[in-house]
C-alpha cells in the first residue's frame, strides 16, 4: 500500500510539473487530469474512498470539462503558448521558483520536526454522510449559499458576455483592437519580460 | 511747591502726544504754542521747584515724589517715582531752560518744513524722556528715559526720512547706543539680583554696606553701567554714531547731541558714583577712556570740512573731559563742565544752524567765508561760544569748568601728570580747531550768497546763550579767581567733595590756570597763522588727515568686524538652514513613496508573489524563533 | 504540489493557466486536509475536502466567466495585459 | 438543531432567505427599485431579529457557529453597513446601464458570508464564510463587466483571493494535522500554551499560512498589493463593501480568535502581527502620499488604517479588544461615508475619482464637500470625529501594553497620512480654475436614500466623536464575553 | 456655566455666521463681532468680579464625559486663564475688524473658521482635563488650516500643510505622553482620570517623568515655537490672511507657552529642572536666531514672523527660569507680544491691501503719503524692539531679570537679543516707512477700521508698559499656585 501511495504521489507531482510547464493548454489540462487521478489514488490509499470518488467525478469530470470548454471556445489550444514563450527564459521562472523553493524548505523544515504517521483508518462514505448532515449541517447549507453566489456571479458575468458577442458593434471593437495591436497589451507584454 | 515736579516731564509729554495725534491738523501757530509753550511751562515749573528747593531744602537735601508702583512681582517692585537732589536739579534746570531756548529757536528754523508738528512732537517727547531720565528715582525709570531719549534721537536724526543717508545715520545711532544700553540693562539685572532693589538711593546705600571696595561684583556692575554710559555719551569705543547723527535738523543736534542727551552717560556715572568708587579699576578706565576720547576726537575735529561735524567731534572731545573728571573722582567738576558745555555748545550749534540756514543748507566750511559782516549775530555767537569752548581765560564759562578738570587731573584723587598732559594737549587742539572754524567761516572772501537773515526767534536764544556762556562760569570759580565754589558746595550734598591730594610747590592751581591760558593762546595763534594769515583753501589731504577725518577708521573697523559678518550671516541663512532639515525629511518621504509606488505594478503575478513573499518571511520568522 | 501550483501561478501569464494553477493549489490543500484527517482518524478532513471542492467549483465557474470577458477586452489572455491600474 | 438554535440563527437565515427572494423576484420580473426595497426590507428584518436572537444567546450552534453578544453586535454593525450600501448602491446603479438587480442579491450573499465569518467558531465555517464573501465579491467587483477596469479588478481579485484561500486552507490543514481539532477555541488554547497542548513548529507554520489568507482580506502589508487596483476598478458601492463588510467581518473574526490568546506576546505570530502593523502603517501612508486617484488613495489609506487596528490588536489587556472594536467601527463609518459621498457625486456613467475632479467642490456643493471633509478628518484622526477617539483608544491600548515602537510608528505614519488627507482637503476647497467649462460633478439633488444614509453616517461620526460613553459601555459589555 | 458660554457663544456664532453668509455677505462679520464683544464683556465681568482667593479656581465646571476613562468636561478659570482669554477676545475683535473689507470669498465660512479657532483657543485656556485640553488643542488646528489654505497668499497650501503637519506630529507625541501618564496614574491610584488635579499626585520614576515631560514639551515647543522647531511659523504666518496671522501670532503661539505653564511645570517638576538648562539654551538660540533671520527677510510678513520666533524665545526662557519674576514676565510678554505682533500683522495686511505686495523692496517712503499708518507702524515696531514704556519691555525685562537670577550667562546672552531686536526693527522701519518714496506710491491713509484696531492696541500696550500691575495681580495667584518645588527649586 505504501508503495502505491508513493508511486501515485510521484506521478501527481510530475504531472503537475508538466502542467505548469506545458505550452499547449489542452495538453496542460490533460496533465492536470492525470495529476488529479493520481491524487485520487492517494485518497483511496489513505482510506478515503468517498473523497477519492468525488475527486474523480467532480474535479476530473466536471471542473476540467469546464476548462476544456472554455479553452476550446476561445480557440487557444494551439497557440496559447506563444505569448508565454518567455516563460522558459531563466529570468522569468528563476524568481518564482526560488520563492517556491524557499517556501518548500521552510514548510518542510517546520513540518519535519514532528512525525506524521498515517493512521490508515478507513472512513466509509456513510461516516462522511453522517458527519455532513450531523455537526456539519450548517456547513452544507453554507456551501449551498456559496454555490448560489458562484452561480449568480457566473450567470451575471457570463450572460452579458454572450449578449454582447452578438452585437455587431462589439465584434467591430474587438477586431479593430486586434488589428491595431492594442497599445496597452503590447506595452504590457513588453514590460512583463522585465517584471519577473 | 516741590510737588509740582511731576509737571516738568508731564507737560512736554502731553504736548508730544497731542501734537502726534492732532498736530497735522492744527494750524502752525497752535503747534508752535503747544510745542514751545509746554517746554516753557516746564521750565517755569522747574524754576519754581528749584526756588522752593533752594529756599527751603527738603530733609536730606533730596526730595522723592513717588507716583505709582510700576510693576510688582515678588521682591521686584520698582517705584515709578521722581527724585530731586542737587545734581538732578541742575540737570533739570539746564534741560528745561536750554530746551526752551532751542524750541524757541526751532520755531523759526523749522518754519518751512512740512513736518513742523512732527518735529515738535519728537522734541517734546525728547524733553519728557530726558526729564524722566534725570528725575527717575529708580534705575528702571532712568532706563526708560534713557531708551526714550534714544528713540527720540533716532526719530530726529532720521527726521528728513526721504534721504536714505539720514535714515542710515539714525539707525546707526540707535544701534550703537543700544549696544551700550544692553550692557546697562545687564548691569541692572546684576544690581537687582545682588542688592535686591533698583531704587538709586537704596542701591547706593546697600552697595556701600554690602560690597567691599574692589569686589568683583562692584567691578562688574560698574563696568556694565560704564558700557551704557559710553554708548550714550559717544565715548570710545562707541563714539562712531555721533558725527553721523548730525544728519538731523540743527536744533536737534544742539539739544540732543550736544547739550543734553549725550551727557546722560556723565549723569549716570555721577548718579551711581558709589559703585565707581567701590570699583577703582573701572574708575581708572573711565578716566583713560575720557582722556583717549578727548584727544582722538579733537584730532578728528581738526580736519573736518563739515561745520556740524567739527562741532560733533568737539562734543565728543568735551564729554571726554567730563569722563576724565569722573574718572578722577572730580564728580562736581564733571557736572560743572556739563553745565557750561550745555550752554556754549548749544550756542555754537544754534549759531551754526543760523549760518547753515542762511546759506541754503550749506555745511562745508570751505565753501563759506567772510560771513562776519553778513551775519553779525552768528559771528558774535561763534566768537563767544568758541571762546568758551576753547577756554578763553577768565572771561568765559568754559575756562573755569575746564580749568577745574585740568587742575583735578593732576591734583585730584586719581590724578597723574599723564592725565594732565592729555588734558592740556586736548585744550591746545580745542583752541586750534575752534578758531580754525571761526576763521574759515567768518573771515576771508565770501564764497556763497546769504539768502536770508536770522529773525528774532533765532537771535533771542543766541543772545541768551551768549550771556550764559560767559557768566555761568562764575558759579564756581577757583580760589585764586574769586573762590566762590557755589556749585561744588551745592552739589556736595550728593556728590563727594573735590579733594586735592597731589598739591605740591609746582603743582598749584595757578600754574595750571596759567598753563591752560598759554595753551589757549598757542592754539589761537596757530589757527590765526594757518587759517587767517595763510588762508588755507583746501582741507589737508595727507593720509593722517584722512585717517583723522574718518574718525580714526573706527567705522571701517566695525564694519569689518561686526556689520559685515552679521549681514553676511543673515543673508547666507535667509532661507533658514534649519528648514532644510525638514525639507530633507519631506524629500525622504517622497522618495520612499516613489520607491514603494513601483511595487504597485498592476501585474497580478507580482501581486501573488507578494502573498508568497509575505508567507515566506513569516514562515522564516517561525523557523527562526522556534 | 501546492508549491508547484504557486510557482506556476507566478510564472505563467496565461489566465487559463493561472486558474489551473489555483486549482492545483486548492487540490493540494484538500489533499493535506484528507491526510490530516486520516492521521487523526477523523471524518472532518474529508468534509473539509468536500467544501473545498464546492468552493473550487464556484470559483472556477466565476473565474472562467470572467476569463471569457477578459478575452474580449484583451485577446491575448495575458494576465499582464491587465495593468491599466497601477502606481 | 433545536428551535433555539434557529432563533439564534434567525438573522442569518433571514438574510439568506432575502437573497433568495431577491433572486427569485428577478427571475419573475426585473425591477430595480423592487429589488433594492426587498433587500432593504430583508436587512431590516434581519436586524430586527437580532433582538430576538439575543434572547437565546450566548449559544453554540452546532460546532460551527457561536452566537453571543459579540457576534450579535458585529452582526448588527454589518447589517447596518449593508443597508447603507444598498441605499448608496441604488442611487449609483440608477445611472448605470445593464442589469442592476443581481447586485443586491450578491451583496446580501456577501453580507451573509460576513455574518458567518463573525460567528464562526470552526475552521469549516470560517472557510465557508470566507469563500461566500469572496465569491460574491468576485462578481460584485467585476459587476460592471462591460468596462475594462472593473473586469481587470475582478480578475485580479479572483486570482489573488483564490490563491490566498489556498494558503488559508493549507495553513488550516497543517494546523489540523498538528492539533487534530478544527475548533477555534481549542486552537486558542494551544496558542496560550496550555500545559498539555503545546503547539509544534508545524502548527505555527499553519497559523502563519492562515494569516496570509486573512491578511490578504485585511490588506495588510505584505499582502496588500491588490488593494488599490481592486478599489479603483470596482464600482463604488462594491468598493465600499470591500472596505467595510469584508474587512470588518474578517477583523472581527481575527479579534475573536486571537483575543483569548492574550498571552501571544513573544510568539512568532505575535511578531508577525507587529511587523504587519508597523509595515502597514508606514507603507500604506507612504504609498498614498502622492496618489492622484481618490479611490486608490483611500485604498492605500485603508492599508494604513488596518495597521492602526493591528496596533490595538497586538496590545493585550482589557483595552485592546474595546479599542480595536471602537476603531473598527469608527473606520467603517468613515470610509463608508467617504465612498458614499463619492458614489453620490460620481453618479454618471463614468466614475470621477481623479483628485482634479474634486477641485473646488466646496464652492459648488458645500454640504457634500463639508461631509467629505469631515470623513477625511476622521480618517486623519482629528477631534470632533469618531476617527479621533478611535485613534485615541488605539493609542491608549498600545500605551498600556508599552508598545513604544508601534506607537512611534503610528505617530510618524499618521503624520504622513495627514499630508495626503490635507491634499484632498486642499483640492476640495481650492478655487475653481478660470477655464472651468466642464462641470465634472453634476449638480442636482442627492437621492433621498443615499442622502439619508449619508446624513446618518455623518451624525454617527460626530456622535461617536463627541459622546462615546454609551457605545463604549456597549463594547465593553460585548467584549467581556470573549476576553 | 459661564465658562461653557464663553466657548458656546463662539461656536454658535460661527455656525450662525456660516449660515448667514449664504444670504448676506455682511452678516457674518457683524455676527462675529457681536459674539466677540459679548464674550469680551463676559470676561471683563469675570475680571470685575475679582478672583476668589479662597479656591484654586475662580470658576469651575465639571461634567462627566467618558466615565470609563475618567474623562471629564472640566473647565476651570484662574487668573492666568482669564488674562489669556481676555487677550483672545481682544485679538479676536481685532482680527474680525482687520478683515472687515478684505474677505470677498465666502465670508460666512471665513468667519466660521475664525470663530472656531477662537473657540478652540478659549477651550485650551480653560481646560483642566488633559483629554479635553487635547481636544481643544486639535480643534484649533483645522479651522486655522482652512484660514490659511483658503484665504492665504500664493504659497498658502504649502504653508498650511506644513503648519498642520508640524503641529500634528508633536501633538500626537503629547497625546501618547498624556495616555501614558494616565495609565501610570491608574496603576498607582486604581482609577482612570484625565484630570489635572488627580494626575498631579502621580508618582513617577525620574526617567519616565523625563520622557513624559519631553512628550508634552514636543507639542508645546513646536507651537511656541522653540528654536529648532520653528520653521513652520514663517511660512504659516506669511501666507495666512491678516486675521489668520493675528490669531496665529497672538493666540496660537501662546497656547504653547500656556501649556508649559499649566501642565509641564506642575506635572513634571523634577524633569523640568533637569531640562531647564537645555531649554533655556534653546530659548537663547531662538532669540538670536530668530532675530538674525528676521533681519534677513525681504518679505514683511516673514520678517514679523521671525520676530515672533525671537520673542517667543524670551517666553521660553522665562518659563524655564523657574522663578516668579520670570514667570510673571512670561505672561506679560505673552500678552504684549500678542498685541504688538498682532498689530504688525494688521499693518502688513493693510499695506498688502494697498500695495499688493509684501516685499520690502516694493515699499519705502510710505510716510509721505500715509503718515498715520506709518506713525502707528513705528509705534508697534518700537514696541516690538522692546521700548520701555510699552508692554513688550515689561515682559522682556522681567523675564531677563528672572533669568539672571537663575543663570546670569544665559540672561546676558539673551539680552543680546535687544540689540538684534533693534536691528530688525530698524530695518523694518527703514525699508517701509522711511527712505525715499521711490515707487511714488500714493495710497489712502488709515481707514476707520484700521484706526479702530490701532487705537485700542496702542492704549493696551501703553497700559501694560506703564502700569502692568492689574495684569500682574491677576496672574500672581496662578503663579503662586504652581507647586512651589517647580518654581523655587532652583533658588
Amino acid at each position: 500500500m505504501a508503495a502505491v501511495f508513493y508511486i501515485s504521489s510521484a506521478v501527481a507531482v510530475v504531472a503537475t510539473l508538466l502542467t505548469i510547464t506545458c505550452r499547449n493548454a489542452i495538453h496542460a489540462l490533460l496533465y492536470l487530469i492525470v495529476s488529479l487521478l493520481a491524487v485520487a489514488i492517494d485518497f483511496f490509499v489513505m482510506g478515503a474512498p468517498f473523497v477519492a470518488a468525488l475527486e474523480l467525478i467532480i474535479y476530473a469530470g466536471a471542473i476540467m470539462v469546464l476548462f476544456i470548454f472554455v479553452v476550446m471556445m476561445l480557440n487557444m489550444g494551439e497557440h496559447a503558448g506563444e505569448t508565454a514563450l518567455d516563460v522558459f527564459k531563466p529570468r522569468a521562472w528563476a524568481g518564482p521558483s526560488l520563492l517556491a523553493l524557499v517556501l518548500l524548505a521552510e514548510i518542510a523544515a517546520l513540518v519535519s520536526r514532528q512525525s506524521a504517521p498515517l493512521s490508515g483508518v478507513e472512513i466509509s462514505s456513510k461516516q462522511v454522510g453522517v458527519a455532513l448532515f450531523g455537526p456539519y449541517v450548517i456547513g452544507v447549507e453554507l456551501a449551498s449559499l456559496l454555490l448560489t453566489a458562484g452561480l449568480l456571479g457566473a450567470y451575471h458575468l457570463g450572460r452579458k458576455a454572450v449578449t454582447r458577442e452578438d452585437e455587431v458593434h462589439g465584434i467591430d471593437t474587438r477586431q479593430s483592437r486586434a488589428v491595431t495591436g492594442d497599445p496597452v497589451v503590447s506595452a504590457g507584454a513588453g514590460r512583463s519580460s522585465h517584471a519577473a | 511747591m516741590l510737588n509740582l515736579l511731576w509737571l516738568a516731564p508731564a507737560l512736554p509729554l502731553t504736548s508730544a502726544v497731542l501734537l502726534a495725534i492732532f498736530g497735522s491738523r492744527w494750524p502752525r501757530k497752535l503747534v508752535s504754542l503747544a510745542g514751545v509753550g509746554s517746554i516753557g511751562l516746564a521750565a517755569v515749573a522747574s524754576m519754581l521747584v528749584a526756588w522752593s528747593f533752594l529756599t527751603a531744602p527738603p530733609p536730606g537735601n533730596a526730595f522723592v515724589l513717588p507716583l505709582w508702583t510700576w510693576m510688582a512681582a515678588g521682591s521686584f517692585r520698582p517705584e515709578f517715582g521722581l527724585y530731586l537732589d542737587p545734581v538732578s536739579l541742575l540737570m533739570l534746570l539746564v534741560v528745561t531752560f536750554v530746551g526752551f531756548l532751542i524750541h524757541l529757536y526751532s520755531t523759526e528754523y523749522m518754519r518751512g518744513d512740512e513736518g513742523y508738528a512732527r518735529f515738535f512732537a519728537y522734541m517734546n517727547l525728547f524733553v519728557a524722556s530726558m526729564l524722566l531720565l534725570v528725575l527717575g528715582s529708580n534705575l528702571l525709570v532712568l532706563y526708560m528715559g534713557w531708551e526714550g531719549v534714544g528713540l527720540c534721537s533716532y526719530l530726529l536724526i532720521g527726521f528728513w526720512y526721504r534721504d536714505a543717508a539720514n535714515v542710515r545715520a539714525a539707525n546707526k545711532a540707535f544701534l550703537v547706543t543700544r549696544i551700550g544700553d544692553t550692557a546697562f540693562a545687564i548691569g541692572l539685572f546684576l544690581l537687582f539680583t545682588q542688592l535686591g532693589t533698583l531704587d538709586i538711593q537704596q542701591l547706593m546705600q546697600r552697595a556701600q554696606s554690602q560690597w567691599p571696595a574692589g569686589s568683583t561684583l562692584a567691578i562688574a556692575a560698574a563696568a556694565l553701567l560704564l558700557g551704557g554710559a559710553v554708548g550714550k555719551s559717544a565715548q570710545l569705543p562707541l563714539q562712531t554714531w555721533l558725527p553721523d547723527a548730525m544728519a538731523g535738523p540743527t536744533p536737534t543736534s544742539a539739544l540732543i547731541h550736544a547739550a543734553t542727551m549725550v551727557t546722560a552717560g556723565v549723569y549716570l556715572i555721577a548718579r551711581t558714583h558709589v559703585l565707581f568708587t567701590l570699583a577703582p579699576e573701572v574708575q581708572l578706565v573711565v578716566a583713560v577712556i575720557g582722556a583717549a576720547t578727548l584727544l582722538m576726537a579733537a584730532c578728528s575735529a581738526l580736519v573736518q570740512r563739515d561745520i556740524k561735524r567739527v562741532l560733533a567731534y568737539s562734543t565728543i572731545s568735551q564729554i571726554g573731559y567730563m569722563f576724565l573728571a569722573l574718572g578722577l573722582g572730580a564728580w562736581s567738576a564733571a557736572m560743572f563742565h556739563f553745565m557750561t558745555h550745555a550752554f556754549f555748545k548749544a550756542l555754537l550749534f544754534l549759531a551754526a544752524g543760523a549760518v547753515i540756514q542762511s546759506l541754503h543748507h550749506e555745511q562745508d566750511m570751505f565753501r563759506m567765508g567772510g560771513l562776519r559782516r553778513e551775519l553779525p549775530v552768528a559771528f558774535w555767537s561763534f566768537v563767544i561760544g568758541g571762546s568758551a569752548l576753547a577756554g578763553l581765560p577768565l572771561l568765559t564759562a568754559g575756562f573755569f569748568s575746564k580749568d577745574l578738570i585740568l587742575w583735578q587731573s593732576w591734583a585730584g584723587l586719581n590724578g597723574s601728570i599723564w592725565f594732565w598732559l592729555c588734558g592740556m594737549l586736548g585744550a591746545l587742539l580745542t583752541s586750534l580747531y575752534t578758531y580754525r572754524l571761526v576763521f574759515l567761516v567768518f573771515y576771508g572772501t565770501a564764497k556763497s550768497h546769504v539768502s536770508e537773515r536770522p529773525g528774532l526767534a533765532i537771535k533771542l536764544p543766541l543772545a541768551v546763550l551768549c550771556v550764559l556762556s560767559i557768566f555761568a562760569g562764575y558759579l564756581d570759580t577757583p580760589p585764586h579767581f574769586g573762590g566762590v565754589p557755589r556749585l561744588s558746595n551745592f552739589l556736595n550734598s550728593t556728590l563727594p567733595a573735590l579733594e586735592e591730594v597731589h598739591v605740591g610747590p609746582v603743582i598749584t592751581e595757578v600754574t595750571t590756570a596759567l598753563t591752560a591760558s598759554l595753551v589757549f593762546l598757542a592754539g589761537f595763534s596757530l589757527a590765526y597763522l594757518l587759517y587767517y594769515r595763510r588762508r588755507v583753501e583746501q582741507p589737508a589731504e595727507s593720509a593722517l588727515a584722512r585717517f583723522w577725518a574718518a574718525g580714526w577708521g573706527f567705522d571701517t573697523l566695525y564694519s569689518w568686524i561686526f556689520v559685515r559678518p552679521f549681514v553676511w550671516l543673515a543673508e547666507v541663512n535667509r532661507r533658514d538652514i534649519v528648514d532644510s532639515l525638514y525639507t530633507a525629511l519631506a524629500s525622504l518621504t517622497q522618495a520612499s513613496n516613489g520607491l514603494l509606488q513601483r511595487t504597485e505594478t498592476g501585474h497580478v503575478r507580482w501581486y501573488a508573489s507578494g502573498l508568497a513573499i509575505g508567507s515566506a518571511v513569516f514562515l522564516g520568522l517561525v523557523w527562526w524563533m522556534r | 504540489m501546492f508549491l508547484l501550483g504557486l510557482a506556476g501561478l507566478l510564472t505563467r501569464r496565461n489566465l487559463i493557466f493561472t486558474l489551473m494553477c489555483v486549482e492545483v493549489m486548492l487540490n493540494a490543500s484538500g489533499l493535506a486536509f484528507v491526510a490530516a484527517g486520516s492521521r487523526w482518524g477523523q471524518v472532518d478532513g474529508q468534509v473539509m475536502f468536500l467544501f473545498i471542492v464546492a468552493m473550487a467549483a464556484a470559483e472556477v465557474s466565476v473565474g472562467l466567466a470572467m476569463v471569457l470577458q477578459f478575452h474580449r477586452e484583451h485577446p491575448t489572455l495575458d494576465s499582464d495585459a491587465g495593468d491599466e491600474m497601477r502606481g | 438543531m433545536t428551535a433555539s438554535d434557529l432563533v439564534a440563527l434567525s438573522p442569518l437565515i433571514l438574510l439568506s432567505a432575502t437573497a433568495l427572494v431577491v433572486m427569485l423576484s428577478i427571475a419573475i420580473r426585473r425591477h430595480h427599485g423592487a429589488s433594492a426595497t426587498l433587500a432593504l426590507l430583508g436587512l431590516a428584518a434581519s436586524f430586527a431579529s437580532l433582538r430576538w436572537a439575543a434572547s437565546v444567546t450566548p449559544r453554540q450552534v452546532t460546532g460551527l457557529l457561536l452566537i453571543d453578544g459579540y457576534t450579535l453586535f458585529y452582526w448588527g454593525v454589518l447589517l447596518a453597513l449593508a443597508a447603507a450600501v444598498v441605499l448608496l448602491a441604488y442611487s449609483y446603479l440608477e445611472h448605470q446601464t445593464g442589469h442592476q438587480e443581481e447586485f443586491y442579491c450578491l451583496m446580501l450573499l456577501a453580507t451573509a458570508g460576513g455574518l458567518v465569518l463573525v460567528a464562526s467558531s470552526h475552521m469549516a465555517s470560517l472557510f465557508l464564510g470566507f469563500e461566500i464573501l469572496s465569491v460574491s465579491l468576485y462578481a460584485l467587483i467585476a459587476y460592471l463587466h462591460l468596462q475594462r477596469l472593473p473586469l481587470e479588478a475582478g480578475v485580479k481579485y479572483l486570482v489573488l483571493a483564490a490563491t490566498s484561500s489556498a494558503f488559508l486552507l493549507f495553513g488550516m490543514a497543517l494546523l489540523y494535522s498538528e492539533t487534530g481539532s478544527m475548533q477555534l477555541a481549542t486552537l486558542a488554547r494551544f496558542y496560550m500554551g496550555a500545559p498539555n497542548a503545546a503547539l509544534g513548529a508545524a502548527g505555527w507554520a499553519g497559523t502563519v499560512l492562515m494569516l496570509t489568507g486573512i491578511g490578504f482580506k485585511l490588506a495588510v502589508v505584505p499582502f496588500h498589493l491588490w488593494t488599490p487596483d481592486v478599489y479603483q476598478g470596482a464600482p463604488l458601492p462594491t468598493t465600499a463593501l470591500v472596505a467595510t463588510i469584508s474587512k470588518g467581518s474578517v477583523f472581527a473574526l481575527l479579534l475573536r480568535w486571537f483575543h483569548p490568546a492574550g498571552s501571544l506576546a513573544g510568539t512568532p505570530v505575535w511578531w508577525a502581527f507587529v511587523i504587519m502593523a508597523a509595515a502597514s502603517m508606514l507603507a500604506g501612508n507612504l504609498l498614498a502620499l502622492r496618489q492622484n486617484n481618490v479611490k486608490r488613495l483611500l485604498a492605500y489609506s485603508s492599508i494604513a488604517h488596518m495597521g492602526y487596528l493591528m496596533v490595538a490588536f497586538v496590545a493585550a489587556g482589557p483595552l485592546a479588544v474595546q479599542a480595536a472594536t471602537y476603531y473598527l467601527l469608527a473606520y467603517v463609518i468613515t470610509i463608508l461615508g467617504a465612498f458614499g459621498i463619492m458614489s453620490v457625486l460620481c453618479s454618471g456613467e463614468e466614475e470621477c475619482c481623479e483628485l482634479e475632479d474634486y477641485r473646488g467642490l466646496f464652492w459648488q456643493r458645500p454640504v457634500l464637500a463639508a461631509m467629505f471633509s469631515a470623513m477625511l478628518l476622521s480618517l486623519a484622526g482629528i477631534p470632533l470625529t469618531a476617527g479621533f477617539l478611535g485613534k485615541f483608544y488605539v493609542m491608549a491600548a498600545g500605551a498600556s501594553s508599552a508598545l513604544w515602537l508601534l506607537l512611534f510608528v503610528l505617530v510618524a505614519s499618521s503624520t504622513i497620512g495627514l499630508y495626503y488627507y490635507l491634499r484632498v482637503l486642499v483640492v476640495l476647497f481650492s478655487s475653481l480654475p478660470e477655464d472651468h467649462v466642464k462641470v465634472m460633478l453634476p449638480r442636482g439633488r442627492v437621492p433621498a436614500g443615499a442622502g439619508f444614509s449619508l446624513a446618518v453616517l455623518v451624525i454617527l461620526l460626530f456622535v461617536f466623536g463627541l459622546y462615546p460613553a454609551p457605545l463604549w459601555d456597549l463594547i465593553r459589555g460585548i467584549s467581556a464575553g470573549i476576553g | 456655566m459661564i465658562l461653557l458660554w464663553l466657548i458656546a457663544i463662539l461656536i454658535l456664532a460661527g455656525v450662525l455666521a456660516a449660515v448667514a453668509g449664504r444670504f448676506n455677505a455682511a452678516a457674518p462679520r457683524v455676527i462675529s463681532l457681536a459674539a466677540l464683544v459679548l464674550d469680551l464683556a463676559l470676561c471683563l465681568g469675570l475680571w470685575g468680579r475679582g478672583l476668589s482667593s479662597a479656591s484654586r479656581w475662580s470658576e469651575e465646571l465639571s461634567w462627566t464625559w467618558v466615565p470609563q476613562l475618567g474623562i471629564h468636561f472640566h473647565l476651570a478659570l484662574d487668573g492666568l486663564g482669564l488674562v489669556l482669554i481676555l487677550l483672545t477676545m481682544f485679538l479676536g475683535i481685532m482680527a474680525v475688524l482687520a478683515s472687515w473689507n478684505g474677505i470677498q470669498r465666502s465670508p460666512g465660512f471665513f468667519h466660521f473658521n475664525v470663530m472656531w479657532v477662537l473657540a478652540g483657543v478659549t477651550g485650551v485656556f480653560l481646560a483642566v482635563d488633559l483629554f479635553l485640553f487635547y481636544f481643544f488643542w486639535e480643534l484649533m488646528l483645522v479651522p486655522m488650516y482652512f484660514l490659511i489654505a483658503i484665504w492665504g497668499y500664493q504659497r498658502r497650501i504649502y504653508a498650511a500643510v506644513k503648519f498642520f503637519l508640524f503641529t500634528q506630529i508633536s501633538s500626537l507625541l503629547m497625546l501618547i505622553a498624556m495616555i501614558v501618564l494616565v495609565i501610570l496614574h491608574q496603576r498607582t491610584a486604581g482609577f482612570y482620570s484625565f484630570d489635572l488635579q488627580d494626575l498631579l499626585a502621580t508618582p513617577l520614576a525620574p526617567d519616565m517623568e523625563m520622557l513624559l515631560a519631553l512628550g508634552f514639551l514636543a507639542a508645546f515647543a513646536v507651537k511656541l515655537p522653540a528654536f529648532p522647531f520653528h520653521t513652520w511659523l514663517p511660512d504659516a504666518h506669511a501666507e495666512a490672511p491678516t486675521a489668520g496671522s493675528v490669531i496665529l501670532a497672538g493666540l496660537l503661539l501662546k497656547t504653547g507657552a500656556f501649556g508649559m505653564l499649566r501642565f509641564v511645570l506642575p506635572l513634571f517638576p523634577h524633569a523640568v529642572q533637569r531640562l531647564a538648562p537645555l531649554m533655556m539654551t534653546l530659548a537663547v538660540l531662538g532669540i538670536l536666531y530668530g532675530a538674525i533671520l528676521a533681519f534677513a527677510q525681504n518679505d514683511l510678513k516673514r520678517m514679523v514672523a521671525y520676530t515672533s520666533v525671537s520673542h517667543m524665545g524670551f517666553v521660553l526662557l522665562g518659563i524655564f527660569a523657574l522663578n516668579p519674576i520670570a514667570l510673571q514676565g512670561v505672561v506679560v510678554q505673552m500678552v504684549s507680544h500678542g498685541i504688538s505682533t498682532g498689530a504688525l500683522f494688521v499693518l502688513a495686511g493693510a499695506l498688502n491691501e494697498r500695495l499688493h505686495s509684501r516685499e520690502l523692496r516694493d515699499m519705502g517712503g510710505l510716510w509721505e503719503t500715509m503718515p498715520m499708518l506709518s506713525g502707528v507702524g513705528l509705534f508697534f515696531v518700537m514696541a516690538s524692539a522692546g521700548m520701555p514704556g510699552l508692554g513688550d519691555f515689561v515682559g522682556e525685562f522681567m523675564v531677563l531679570l528672572g533669568t539672571y537670577q537663575a543663570t546670569p550667562v544665559l540672561s546676558a546672552l539673551a539680552a543680546l537679543g535687544m540689540i538684534t531686536g533693534a536691528c530688525y526693527a530698524l530695518r523694518l522701519a527703514q525699508k517701509t516707512f522711511l527712505g525715499p518714496n521711490v515707487h511714488h506710491s500714493d495710497f489712502p491713509d488709515a481707514r476707520w477700521n484700521e484706526r479702530a484696531i490701532a487705537v485700542p492696541m496702542m492704549v493696551c500696550l501703553l497700559w501694560i508698559g506703564l502700569y502692568p500691575q492689574p495684569l500682574l495681580n491677576m496672574i500672581r495667584p496662578a503663579i503662586d499656585n504652581m507647586p512651589r518645588q517647580a518654581v523655587t527649586a532652583r533658588r
